[in-house]
């Protein structure tokens, strides 16, 4: 039997002047279990605790309850309270009689009554109430970055120079990511090479850095402070060791014929390659489906004029496993495939070119080195028109029904710098709407239309026709003007939406992060723990969570890294102690309680088990403490009752619903 | 009837909620016979919208529409005005007792280069 | 309504609350004084995944003539899907109430944010309205009675 | 049957299996029983029937724990009753030897005895490799027959139909016999008024004597231990009849199952106080269905349960007092 003390707050008059405080104590005596019953005028006060602590050392009790305000409002005062008088903190139970009661109840009778009860509740709970400790986890000190992008690379920096060891593991040859393949950037129009290129360097060459470049995250297993992961490194087939990145061996290489990724397929590359000059690591990768010798056996010409002798055909995939504590990804994004778009042509005319793609035109490094060409017949174009909100904003199955964010501002960047560097130019811009909330972003774009003379035309457009002679007729509409536009275009630049790395999905099932229907990594709190995937231990850095610009995502990056610091910076983590708990000898071991965790807490172990006599091997549930965060769902969803939760068990609940109906 | 009324049976009959357009003109510019249309499809919309069904029946683009549904297709919202036109069409239909056209006074009307193709789907679709 | 009158029915009526959502929304209806009747009773709860269909029918059993679950918004769960979980176990346990004859009435779910008290507080007084329209709950007292 | 006997005698001697699970005859010519066959006498007693409606999938559970495969035959339905199992981790596929059998529809002899017919000493035309359309029976009053369909179990009027959908050899023809819409019954209860569906569980339940027969039978009421008989829930107290299991027991077993319940029927088959329990399990998988989509329990081993899953969009349980 428990020993219980109950503690009546007046709570200045906010309680007091509607509950008979004196009268709930002296009812509160009359429950089972209650040893002591007393009311004070600020139970929360020095002097109310210290007569709380008290009351549990003189009267030797077992479990208190006080009632007072909200517990989201004093529960840790009054367990802390409770925890320096010798009772364990999980022994302390509120009964809320101001928010729930004095302050909505104006009959003093009535109040009384319903506080009464609420505080019966709370002793019908308490009784059944058992200590509870936190548990408490180590922390590798290590952290991991999954995606190589600016976000990446940010976060990586900042978390190494806090003096934690980081690892990025980035997909393609060469770290950099999206913003390596940008010309410019708004709203400054500096050169996106000059200001990424310093970060790829300073994270490669950060003694607390390693970077696996044409590597994968091939499984995660553990927790929040103690993850493990299998990062595959795949066969590069160039020893990075010895490779000194003279490129002899790409421009040797007789297979020319491959797309290049990185201009976006609209040139090709060898089949040894680096995807750009600027690439980290410079060693170069064979793609094993272009070359020759891989092919047919035939060839090794790039064996033969490697002086460093770091062509080795035989190499293979090679799988490293590590410890982290934390993991955060930064697998950005790509643009949207637009087959579902037949009415923009892009996939008729050459000259449809998406605005990624006019990045890499407009880029000296670029297929066309820069300078502004058709694709299909390499002629100065006269006449481009800008398409917005290609696949954004689309409520219809085709596109994403969310707006890609940075489209309007780039859209402004190309256009301006167009005008710019081709004065001849005339630039359309067909827009629903134009959105610039950002420090010097619509200043941005009104120079697009004040000072270079860009013709945005609200509306959007229907058709691009490409015409016999290779013009392209764009049908749009003048919504101000009330009138349909037919434009002759030699250039059409579609701001095509942007979408999350399809491969986050796979990222996000390994990690247990929850993802939303548009593949976006759902942060633990919208507005206030933005960064944080609600699984513990994992978060978000960049367009992987949803659109956002450059500035966004380093910010975005440096928020991360500080939150993963937070938690490598400390040793051991307490776990929350009101965890499920899975009964052994009830369990069925059937996975249902599986299914509807959130956090992958469950998992199951075949025990030995002696049932009556007989030995048998049983498979069980067994919830790991760090990862659960006491939602509850399993022990709903468990057919024989087996998990229960701590601190809000099934009997629990069932005393305290007793308790009202009685 | 009254205009809440006949603007509550267009978004019946066409299944539309005038509601999710977002005033992009997608609609207006895909449409063929934009310049024939005193109100134009995206205007169909707001109209609707407005309740202001009056214009929008006693307008010469109710019978412009191709019906080509290039609107419908391309519409980002879900919104179609195509539908709505359609739907505004067979209130007109329904309220000249079924038949917008007698077939006596087809022949005045009939241009001999009209194919007779078209004839039909007229009338398929002015006759419910 | 006067307490003074003692043959006036008062129900019993428990609200489970969520504790990140609902619960909090309860506190705002209760620190903007927004009243409701004292039949309410609040039981917290972690999530509203937490709510054992059990736990209702035992609030019946014992008398409660009329259950209330509020939760976050579907799509804004602390737990991410716990309220998901909740919608689909109350949807088909207040169906099976109703096939079984149990006014549709006396159970109820409804999204309420912590920043919504005054949605708290209106649900609460229709909630408390409606038990009131369909008076003591007698059928779930009564469902086996050999006769 | 004798194809059955032969298949499972050669199956023991060649070692593929170490028991054989089925049906012996039982005291009477309709009742038999699930068994277990370790050596060709013990198969003197073997039956198959139309009378073997119980499902033997439930049995698997033990079985998986026994040294050795075990052979057991399972009717199309109880297949659905077995993948089940495997799904939740309670049978061990690999310790079962599955020969599906046909079915040409199980029967009920309470309809039988219904309609007159008593004092039964033997039944003929339920075999195998009968066509089972007529029923002869042989009573101390003479000789009766009656049309096979009218002595049908309810279950079998709605066959979920004649595909096993596992096994690893299938013996045996299967009859149609679905002549009736599966959700017809409870169509007609959800359109009774509120006093009137409440009168009418109410009779029903008051019958029940809480012999837990449904609840041993059913193959998705396989917990180790039941919650109403655990104390985790205080809902154990037999004591008191007025108490909690008493009236919400098959409410709450029926939630229990939900969407794991595959609807083989046994709970209502083995009921001796004749309470339709389907009626409660088939209206959950009708609720399902259409809220959710067309689920059947059973039909694969991986997907997700109903329960155990959500969409974003998914109907608010307001939807009860709203659709009326």
């Amino acid at each position: 039997m428990q020993r219980i003390g109950v503690f009546v707050c007046h709570c200045g008059s906010n309680i007091a002047a509607t509950v008979d405080v004196k009268k709930v104590a002296e009812m509160a005596l009359l429950e089972p279990g209650v040893v002591h019953a007393e009311d004070y005028q600020y139970m929360c006060s020095e002097a109310g605790q210290a007569r709380i602590q008290a009351a549990i050392k003189e009267k030797n009790l077992t479990g208190i309850v006080v009632c007072s305000c909200s517990p989201r409002m004093h529960e840790n005062t009054f367990r802390s309270a409770a925890e320096k008088a010798g009772l364990n903190p999980y022994m302390v139970e509120i009964a809320n009689i101001r928010e729930h009661c004095s302050w909505i109840h104006k009959d003093m009778e009535e109040a009384t009554k319903k506080a009464v009860i609420l505080a019966r509740a709370a002793i019908a709970k308490v009784n059944l109430n058992a200590p509870l400790k936190p548990g408490e986890s180590l922390v590798t000190k290590r952290a991991l970055v999954i995606g190589g992008g600016i976000a990446g690379i940010q976060t990586a920096i900042d978390i190494a120079d806090a003096g934690y060891e980081v690892d990025i593991v980035e997909k393609t040859p060469s770290i950099g990511g999206r913003m390596s393949q940008l010309d410019k950037t708004f709203p400054t129009l500096d050169c996106s090479a000059c200001i990424l290129t310093p970060k790829m360097v300073e994270a490669a060459a950060h003694e607390k850095i390693t970077i696996y470049t044409y590597s994968e995250v091939e499984a995660v297993s553990g927790f929040v402070g103690d993850f493990t992961v299998d990062i595959r490194k795949k066969a590069r087939y160039v020893d990075s060791d010895k490779c000194t990145g003279c490129g002899v061996c790409q421009e040797k290489c007789p297979s020319k014929k491959s797309l290049s990724e990185f201009n976006r397929g609209l040139n090709t590359r060898s089949a040894i390659y680096t995807p750009f000059a600027q690439a980290i690591p410079n060693v170069p990768v064979i793609d094993t489906d272009a070359c020759i010798k891989m092919k047919t056996g035939k060839c090794g010409i790039c064996e033969k004029v490697c002086q460093a002798g770091a062509i080795d055909y035989q190499q293979k995939d090679e799988i490293v496993t590590q410890k982290y504590g934390a993991i955060v990804v930064a697998t950005g994004f790509d643009t949207i495939k637009l087959d579902n778009y037949d009415e923009y042509a892009y996939n008729q005319s050459k000259d449809v070119i998406t605005s990624l793609e006019l990045e890499r035109v407009m880029n000296a490094a670029g297929p066309t080195k820069g300078h502004l060409e058709r694709l299909s017949d390499g002629k100065h174009p006269k006449e481009i028109v800008f398409i917005q909100c290609v696949g954004s904003r689309c409520a219809d199955n085709r596109g994403k029904s969310y707006c890609s964010k940075i489209c309007c501002m780039y859209t402004a960047k190309h256009a301006m710098l167009i005008r710019d560097k081709y004065p001849d130019v005339n630039v359309t811009v067909f827009y629903i709407d134009v959105r610039t909330p950002g420090k010097n972003f619509d200043e941005f774009y009104r120079r697009a239309v004040e000072d270079y003379g860009v013709n945005y035309i609200k509306g959007q457009v229907g058709k691009v026709i490409p015409q016999p002679d290779g013009k392209l007729l764009v049908q749009g509409a003048d919504l101000l003007d009330n009138k349909q536009i037919l434009k002759e275009a030699d250039m059409v630049v579609l701001a095509t939406a942007i979408e999350p790395n399809p491969d986050v999905r796979k990222i996000a099932t390994m990690l247990t992060a929850s993802i939303d229907t548009n593949n976006f990594l759902t942060e633990s709190h919208a507005k206030l723990r933005p960064v944080e995937s609600p699984t513990a231990g994992v978060f978000l850095s960049g367009v992987c969570q949803g659109p956002k610009d450059i500035p966004e995502t380093v910010a975005q990056a440096g928020a991360a890294a500080v939150k993963a610091i937070g938690l490598l910076a400390k040793d051991k983590l307490l776990t929350n102690p009101c965890t499920a708990k899975s009964d052994q000898l009830l369990c069925n071991g059937c996975s249902t309680c599986a299914n509807v965790c959130p956090y992958g807490a469950i998992s199951y172990e075949d025990i030995e088990v002696n049932d009556h006599g007989i030995r048998e091997t049983r498979r069980v549930a067994v919830v790991n403490s760090a990862l659960c965060q006491g939602c509850g769902a399993c022990t709903v969803t468990c057919p024989s009752g087996a998990m229960d939760l701590q601190g809000f068990s099934n009997r629990q609940i069932i005393a305290e619903v007793d308790a009202i109906c009685r | 009837m009254s205009h809440v009324n006949k603007a509550k049976q267009i978004k019946e009959i066409s299944g539309v909620n005038p509601l999710k357009c977002m005033k992009c003109g997608k609609c207006s510019a895909s449409c063929p016979s934009y310049n024939e249309m005193d109100i134009k499809p995206h205007q169909f919309v707001s109209y609707v919208q407005n309740e202001d069904i009056e214009s929008l029946v006693a307008s010469k683009s109710l019978w412009k529409c191709l019906s080509c549904f290039a609107c419908v297709e391309r519409c980002p919202r879900d919104v179609k005005p195509g539908k709505l036109i359609d739907a505004a069409r067979q209130l007109v239909v329904r309220e000249k007792g079924q038949t917008y056209l007698s077939p006596d006074e087809v022949p005045e009307l009939l241009d001999p280069e009209t194919p007779q193709q078209l004839l039909v789907s007229a009338f398929r679709r002015y006759r419910r | 309504m006067s307490i003074e009158n003692n043959n006036e029915f008062r129900p019993k009526i428990v609200a489970f609350c969520c504790n990140w959502c609902s619960y909090a929304g309860a506190d705002l209806a209760g620190s903007s004084r927004l009243a409701y009747p004292a039949d309410v009773k609040i039981i917290r709860v972690p999530c509203s995944c937490r709510v054992n269909p059990m736990f209702i029918l035992r609030a019946f059993e014992k008398g409660a003539d009329g259950v209330i679950l509020c939760g976050c918004h579907p799509g804004d769960c602390h737990y991410t899907t716990g309220n998901y979980y909740a919608r689909r176990r109350m949807t088909l346990l207040f169906s099976m109430l109703d096939y079984i004859g149990v006014e549709n009435g006396r159970t109820r779910v409804e999204w309420v944010s912590a920043a919504e008290g005054v949605k708290f507080s209106q649900t609460m007084n229709e909630f408390v309205e409606k038990i009131h329209s369909l008076g003591k709950n007698v059928r779930l007292g009564d469902l086996r009675c050999k006769n | 049957m004798q194809e059955l006997v032969s298949r499972a005698k050669e199956l023991l001697a060649n070692g593929t299996v170490e028991r054989v699970l089925g049906w012996k005859a039982g005291d009477l010519p309709y009742n038999p029983e699930p068994a277990y066959f370790y050596v060709e006498e013990d198969f003197d007693n073997f039956v198959y029937n139309g009378f073997c409606g119980a499902n033997l999938s439930k049995y698997m559970i033990e079985a998986s724990k026994m040294e050795g495969k075990t052979l057991v035959f399972l009717k199309p339905c109880d297949t659905y009753s077995f993948n089940q199992l495997i799904k939740e981790h309670r049978v061990d596929r690999e310790k079962a030897y599955i020969i599906g059998v046909g079915c040409k529809g199980k029967l009920d002899i309470e309809k039988a005895k219904k309609a007159g017919i008593k004092g039964i000493e033997s039944v003929a035309g339920a075999d195998m490799s009968d066509a089972c359309d007529t029923l002869t029976f042989q009573t101390i009053y003479g000789e009766k027959t009656c049309a096979y369909a009218d002595v049908m179990l309810e279950r079998c009027h709605v066959c979920k139909g004649k595909e096993h959908v596992i096994s690893d050899e299938v013996i045996g023809e299967s009859n149609d016999t679905k002549d009736a819409e599966r959700f017809a019954e409870v169509e007609k209860i959800e359109a009774m008024s509120p006093e009137e569906k409440f009168a009418f569980f109410q009779k029903e339940l008051s019958k029940c004597i809480r012999c837990n027969a449904c609840r041993n039978v059913c193959p998705a009421c396989s917990c180790r231990k039941c919650v109403f008989d655990s104390t985790k829930f205080d809902s154990a107290q037999k004591a008191n009849v007025d108490s909690f299991e008493e009236k919400m027991f098959h409410v709450i077993r029926a939630f229990h199952v939900a969407g794991r319940c595959t609807d083989c029927g046994e709970c209502s088959r083995v009921c001796p106080q004749g309470i339709p329990l389907h009626l409660f399990n088939r209206k959950f998988i009708k609720d399902i269905n259409e809220f959710y989509g067309e689920y059947q329990a059973g039909a694969d081993t991986d997907s997700r349960g109903p329960l155990t899953n959500f969409t974003f969009d998914d109907v608010e349980p307001s939807i009860v007092t709203e659709r009326g």
